[in-house]
């Protein structure tokens, strides 16, 4: 008689478990406000990354077209993967001393693993994380990015 | 739990050439290769010290030498020691498997093989565990793989 | 429509499914790779031949349903029956029950019912 | 009873004598032939792509998701697209398979399952063939799409496939017998396995309210061992994706893969409009006993439209059991049936021909 | 059907009947391949081979300096990034002797839990997923998606942040970030019993889960199975009990131990850490003091030569690194004892003579992240 009373009470406890997960799915299913889905493609122009959001490095220029890289190398080097390259020129100043100004900052954003350890170590604080997320490309030589904009100078800051 | 001196002492009447670095962060004993097995068998079980569970077993090159290093703990103590072995044969390393003892260093002794190349005696089933079987060992300090390590 | 017109679906069936598969062959790509035709065992070449004789449980079951299936046939001439008839049918059909239920006591006491 | 419902009978009646006043009899028996192909094939792709389209669009909102958008109007013609799709695809032939056999097995499922389409009742007069063993009849060649499945998983000479087809053997070839007693029950009560006549016997209520509660128990064990028949979730042991990879089908692609998928969806069709014929009044409406201005309004709702909101509010049950529950494993399928199911509906016929035989039943 | 074909189909049971799980399969979540032999549908035996992934993480950090591992240690286990981040730094605090600011305890810390909640989440959703549960796995990530938020907010990125550095952080943590945890407690208080309901109280899924893949306490001291897995064996081995690091002294929370010792008793002890981490975010996240995010650190960090050691509680388990230095900004030898590691290997032990779909289960239940097994 016993295992006749636990026969239907297991029967009983199972059934209900049973709807206790449906209860959750059928509610779900009856409130599509719960709906988290973001359509990306088309929320292109209000979806916003966080400000702290490490997309690619880039190089900040101003409006005079100045950057702040003295191509020190400091990034080249804290850099794990070998993705920054810096091609130095140096070229005499106005006072005749010969001074380094880069060339080329070069970066590899494939072998890039966004650690942060140039932005950290940068000395001058001329590089920074950008936004831009949607980086793939059809050719990977366009993974190889130029920072530093043609023509553009070394800020000179006021002593 | 056992201070860092009572388990010297009881190493001491364990393996009387036993050595205890000192200045170390952690309790080190450095035993010879030939004994360690022994020696891993009464630290497990003896009742005072009952080091049951095996953290890490892995080796290090020296290039003159090789250190077969284990991490040892007793869970039931919480005391934990380091065992080091050093083979001086390069070419040829060999030590006692400790996976009669601890079954987690079967796959730990096939790493180290796979690795350093050190070979385990009594080992059930030492083959490679990663790489293909006539790749070199890469953790060797003399490794030099011209195609895949790009130097800086 | 008669019952004879089933071979009418019998057809129409085979020509949907045959026809789009005609359709797909001349119209999809076609190349031959040794390796695109192995059958799939995630990605590694398979070991021996799948065609073994299996475990036996699977069949146990096929052999348990013929006996029961056989059985529920046996029952639907029945139901259709069973209100004209009433207690007659009533009586049989728990005699019946009462012999099926002990095969399948039967077979459950066995163990037949137990996955090997 | 209910006189004013729109009988179909009379559409193809009319279509019939039309026909007759314009060829001889030969021709229209081959006219209406062809006629009745073409209606059941487009019914047949119709169904079968919007079931597809249902079921992922149930299962994404009740995920919180949103489902397929991007083709049409709220991607209604998304199933199309992937159709199209799968017919461009190669298909693969795979070696060492038993070529023979692995191209017969699309064609046995969809076979299986368009056949027993023919004797759906699904609208008053609206019925290819009225079998006098209608419920028998579709029971017998829904369940014969295992032959196709157990074909399949054979022939393809791969491991997964083969363990997939004999789950799924011995998984069908158990629930079929509760199927069958569970529709047995209806058939106790109405006196007979014409689908037609149990449609007419329900007019005065359905045998889910008129049977008490051994018709309810034999509904909910209908419904659980068609879900396990058709093999779906949770009971789809045979192409278990996190086990099997996709089990008897693994080594079908482009078409041929679409042909189990869409016979899977029939089957799903079926056995839902099976279950809503017998247990819920099929086309007929719902009426109440005696009252007699309820059941005349209800009468003016189309009785196709009645069919159909039956069978796809089972369809949708079964949707939501698969996706709330985990999937059984084969010891338990096999357990659930021979020792709670088959006792159970076994003890539940006893019942039934004993409500039967005292009168209870309404 | 031709000659070759009947010839193929072996007579006699004695056959192994031998299949290979992985690597390209749906429930190996990842690269992993299992060789299993089965007899009829139950697993005589099972043999797994890994390596698929392997990257030499280790012999790579022999080459870089101690910052720069840190960004390699969060693609070990990817799904508890800042707690290998941890190790490693605190391997490196350990050796110079540096006292890391109290609030950086405090975040990282708080960091830890959130880590092991979002772990835990996914691990939720795939357990779900491999016994066929398909709605877990969108209700897990729908609220992981909340704890990734709060990581983007912080640090940029949502799984592999790289947010430590050898004496505190990479940089302060976001104004908000106080807010957003406390809103995300009140969020997750709420689903959790969802969870629950949905899962954990299902019939079906208990007799899926309960009685398999039995793993003795021996069996899992033995192994080395630590984590939640080693727990629901009765194994005691939470690090932040044993040897408490950030400020888990300073936080009341229990250790979850279960007896049962089987699939289900490891599910239980997962959820149960649910909670407990929220209990432990809760009474951390308004006590954050002020203070500086990092310790003074010379720009190029020299270890002392010597051995150090040093280990954490990951979300999956006991995570010790031990590292060689011989006076350079580059460690001599590092090494990594992984978790995943000595998790994946017991999987023989525990899993023979149980069923193929119980198989899929208890390498659910281990919770094994495949890159940190081949590292």
């Amino acid at each position: 008689m016993n295992s006749i009373a636990e026969y239907f009470t297991d029967l009983y406890k199972g059934i209900s478990s049973l709807w206790a997960g449906m209860r959750i799915t059928g509610k779900y299913f009856f409130s599509p406000r719960a709906i988290v889905t973001q359509q990306y493609p088309e929320n292109r122009k209000t979806l916003k990354m966080e400000d702290r959001f490490k997309g690619e490095i880039i190089m900040p220029h101003d409006a005079d077209n100045l950057h702040a890289c003295t191509g020190c190398g400091i990034c080249e080097m804290n850099c794990p993967n070998g993705s920054i390259e810096i091609l130095s020129d140096r070229v005499a100043n106005a006072e005749g001393k010969m001074e380094r100004i880069i060339d080329k900052h070069i970066y590899h954003l494939s072998m890039c693993t966004f650690c942060g350890l140039c932005v950290k170590t940068c000395p001058s604080d001329a590089l920074a994380f950008g936004q831009e997320f949607e980086h793939a490309v059809f050719d990977r030589n366009k993974l190889t990015k130029v920072l530093n904009q043609p023509g553009s100078k070394l800020r000179k800051e006021a002593k | 739990m056992l201070s860092r001196q009572e388990l010297t002492d009881i190493i001491r009447i364990f393996e009387p050439d036993a050595e205890f670095p000192e200045g170390t962060q952690l309790l080190e004993v450095i035993v010879p290769a030939e004994k360690i097995f022994a020696l891993a068998e009464k630290l497990k079980s003896d009742q005072k010290t009952a080091f049951n569970y095996l953290i890490n077993e892995t080796a290090v090159d020296f290039l003159t030498h090789m250190t077969v290093v284990y991490h040892l703990e007793s869970t039931e103590f919480r005391h934990l020691i380091v065992l080091k072995s050093i083979l001086s044969d390069r070419e040829n390393p060999a030590i006692d498997s400790f996976t009669a003892l601890y079954p987690t260093a079967e796959y730990f002794e096939r790493e180290i093989f796979d690795l350093f190349g050190i070979r385990f005696n009594n080992h059930p089933n030492l083959k490679r565990l990663f790489l293909e079987d006539d790749y070199g060992y890469p953790l060797r300090k003399d490794f030099r793989d011209e195609i895949n390590i790009i130097e800086r | 429509m008669e019952s004879e017109s089933l071979i009418l679906f019998f057809i129409v069936a085979i020509i949907l499914v045959g026809g789009a598969i005609i359709f797909s062959t001349l119209v999809a790509p076609n190349s031959f790779n040794p390796v695109k035709s192995e059958p799939y065992e995630c990605g590694i070449p398979s070991e021996g031949p799948a065609w073994i004789q299996f475990n036996v449980g699977y069949y146990l079951f096929a052999i348990i349903y013929l006996v029961f299936d056989v059985e529920t046939v046996f029952l639907f001439p029945w139901g259709v029956v069973m209100k004209t008839i009433g207690m007659r049918a009533f009586i049989e059909i728990i005699i019946f029950f009462f012999i099926l239920g002990l095969g399948l006591l039967y077979a459950w006491k066995k163990g037949a019912l137990k996955w090997v | 009873m209910s006189s004013n419902i729109y009988d179909f009978s009379k559409l193809t009646g009319s279509v019939h004598a039309w026909l007759s006043g314009l060829m001889s009899s030969g021709w229209v028996t081959f006219t209406e032939l062809v006629l009745v192909g073409l209606v059941f094939l487009l019914l047949y792709a119709l169904l079968g792509l919007f079931l597809v389209y249902l079921e992922r669009k149930v299962c994404a909102i009740i995920q919180n998701r949103i489902g397929p958008n991007r083709v049409g109007k709220w991607g209604i013609i998304q199933t199309i697209a992937d159709l199209v799709k799968l017919l461009l695809k190669e298909l693969i032939p795979i070696r060492k398979s038993d070529p023979l056999l692995f191209n017969l097995a699309p064609f046995i499922v969809i076979i299986c399952s368009f056949l027993a389409m023919a004797a759906l009742p699904y609208a008053k007069g609206l019925q290819a063939i009225d079998f006098n063993i209608g419920v028998f009849y579709v029971m017998a060649v829904s369940s014969l799409s295992v032959v196709g499945i157990l074909i399949a998983g054979w022939s393809s000479n791969s491991k997964y496939s083969l363990i997939g087809a004999m789950r799924s053997g011995a998984q069908i070839v158990s629930y079929e017998l509760s199927v069958g007693l569970s529709l047995l029950a209806i058939v106790v009560f109405t006196g007979s396995m014409q689908l037609s006549t149990i449609v007419e016997s329900q007019a005065n209520g359905w045998w889910i309210f008129k049977g008490h509660i051994p018709a309810f128990i034999s509904f909910v064990i209908f419904l659980i061992a068609s879900t396990a028949e058709i093999n779906r979730g949770p009971f789809d042991l045979a192409e278990a994706e996190s086990e099997l990879t996709a089990g008897f089908h693994t080594e079908y692609s482009g078409i041929k893969f679409a042909f189990f998928f869409l016979a899977e969806y029939m089957n799903m069709f079926i056995v839902s409009a099976l279950g809503a014929t017998v247990f819920l009044g099929g086309w007929m409406p719902f009426h109440i006993g005696n009252w007699e201005g309820f059941n005349h309004i209800m009468d003016f709702i189309p009785s196709a439209v009645w069919f159909f909101t039956k069978t796809f509010f089972i369809i949708l049950i079964i949707m939501w059991f698969k996706w709330t529950f985990p999937r059984l494993r084969i010891d338990q399928l096999l357990t659930l049936e021979w020792k709670y199911l088959l006792p159970i509906s076994l003890f539940n016929i006893v019942l039934i021909a004993f409500i039967v035989l005292m009168g209870w039943h309404f | 059907m031709s000659e070759e074909i009947i010839q193929d189909v072996i007579i006699g049971e004695s056959e192994d009947y031998i299949i290979n799980l992985g690597p390209q399969h749906p429930s190996t979540h990842g690269v992993l391949r299992l060789e299993v032999c089965l007899k009829g549908e139950t697993v005589k035996y099972l043999n797994p081979h890994v390596g698929y992934i392997h990257r030499g993480i280790e012999k790579m950090c022999e080459a870089i300096t101690y910052q720069q591992i840190i960004h390699l240690t969060d693609r070990m286990d990817y799904l508890s990034a800042h707690m290998n981040n941890e190790a490693v730094c605190m391997v490196v605090e350990d050796a110079l002797q540096v006292e890391v600011p109290e609030r950086v305890k405090y975040i990282r810390t708080i960091l830890d839990e959130l880590n092991r909640l979002a772990s835990h989440q996914l691990w939720w959703c795939a357990f779900g997923m491999d016994l066929g549960a398909l709605t877990t796995f969108f209700y897990g990530l729908r609220d992981r998606e909340h704890i990734l938020d709060i990581f983007e907010e912080s640090f940029g990125s949502r799984l592999l942040h790289s947010f430590n550095t050898p004496g505190g952080l990479m940089h302060d943590v976001h104004p908000n970030f106080q807010k957003r945890i406390k809103d995300f407690i009140k969020y997750f208080r709420e689903k959790l019993p969802e969870y629950d309901q949905l899962l954990t109280g299902n019939i079906i899924f208990q007799n899926r889960a309960k009685g398999i893949g039995y793993m003795s306490k021996e069996t899992a001291i033995g192994y080395g199975v630590t984590g939640p897995s080693g727990r629901g064996s009765n194994f005691s081995c939470d690090i932040r009990k044993i040897a408490p690091y950030g400020v888990y002294d300073k936080v009341q929370f229990n250790e979850i131990l279960e007896t049962g010792c089987d699939t289900f008793a490891r599910y239980k002890v997962r959820m149960a850490e649910m909670w407990e981490s929220l209990s432990i975010l809760e009474q951390l996240v308004d006590n954050i003091p002020e203070g500086d995010f990092t310790a003074k650190m010379k720009p190029v960090v020299k270890l002392p030569a010597g051995e150090y050691f040093r280990r954490v509680e990951t979300a999956r388990g006991e995570l010790a690194v031990y590292v060689v230095s011989d006076g350079n900004k580059n460690p001599y030898r590092m090494r990594f004892r992984t978790p995943n590691f000595s998790n994946l290997f017991v999987m023989n032990e525990i899993a023979s003579g149980y069923k193929i779909a119980d198989l899929i289960a208890i390498s659910g239940s281990l919770d094994l992240v495949i890159p940190d097994i081949d590292r």
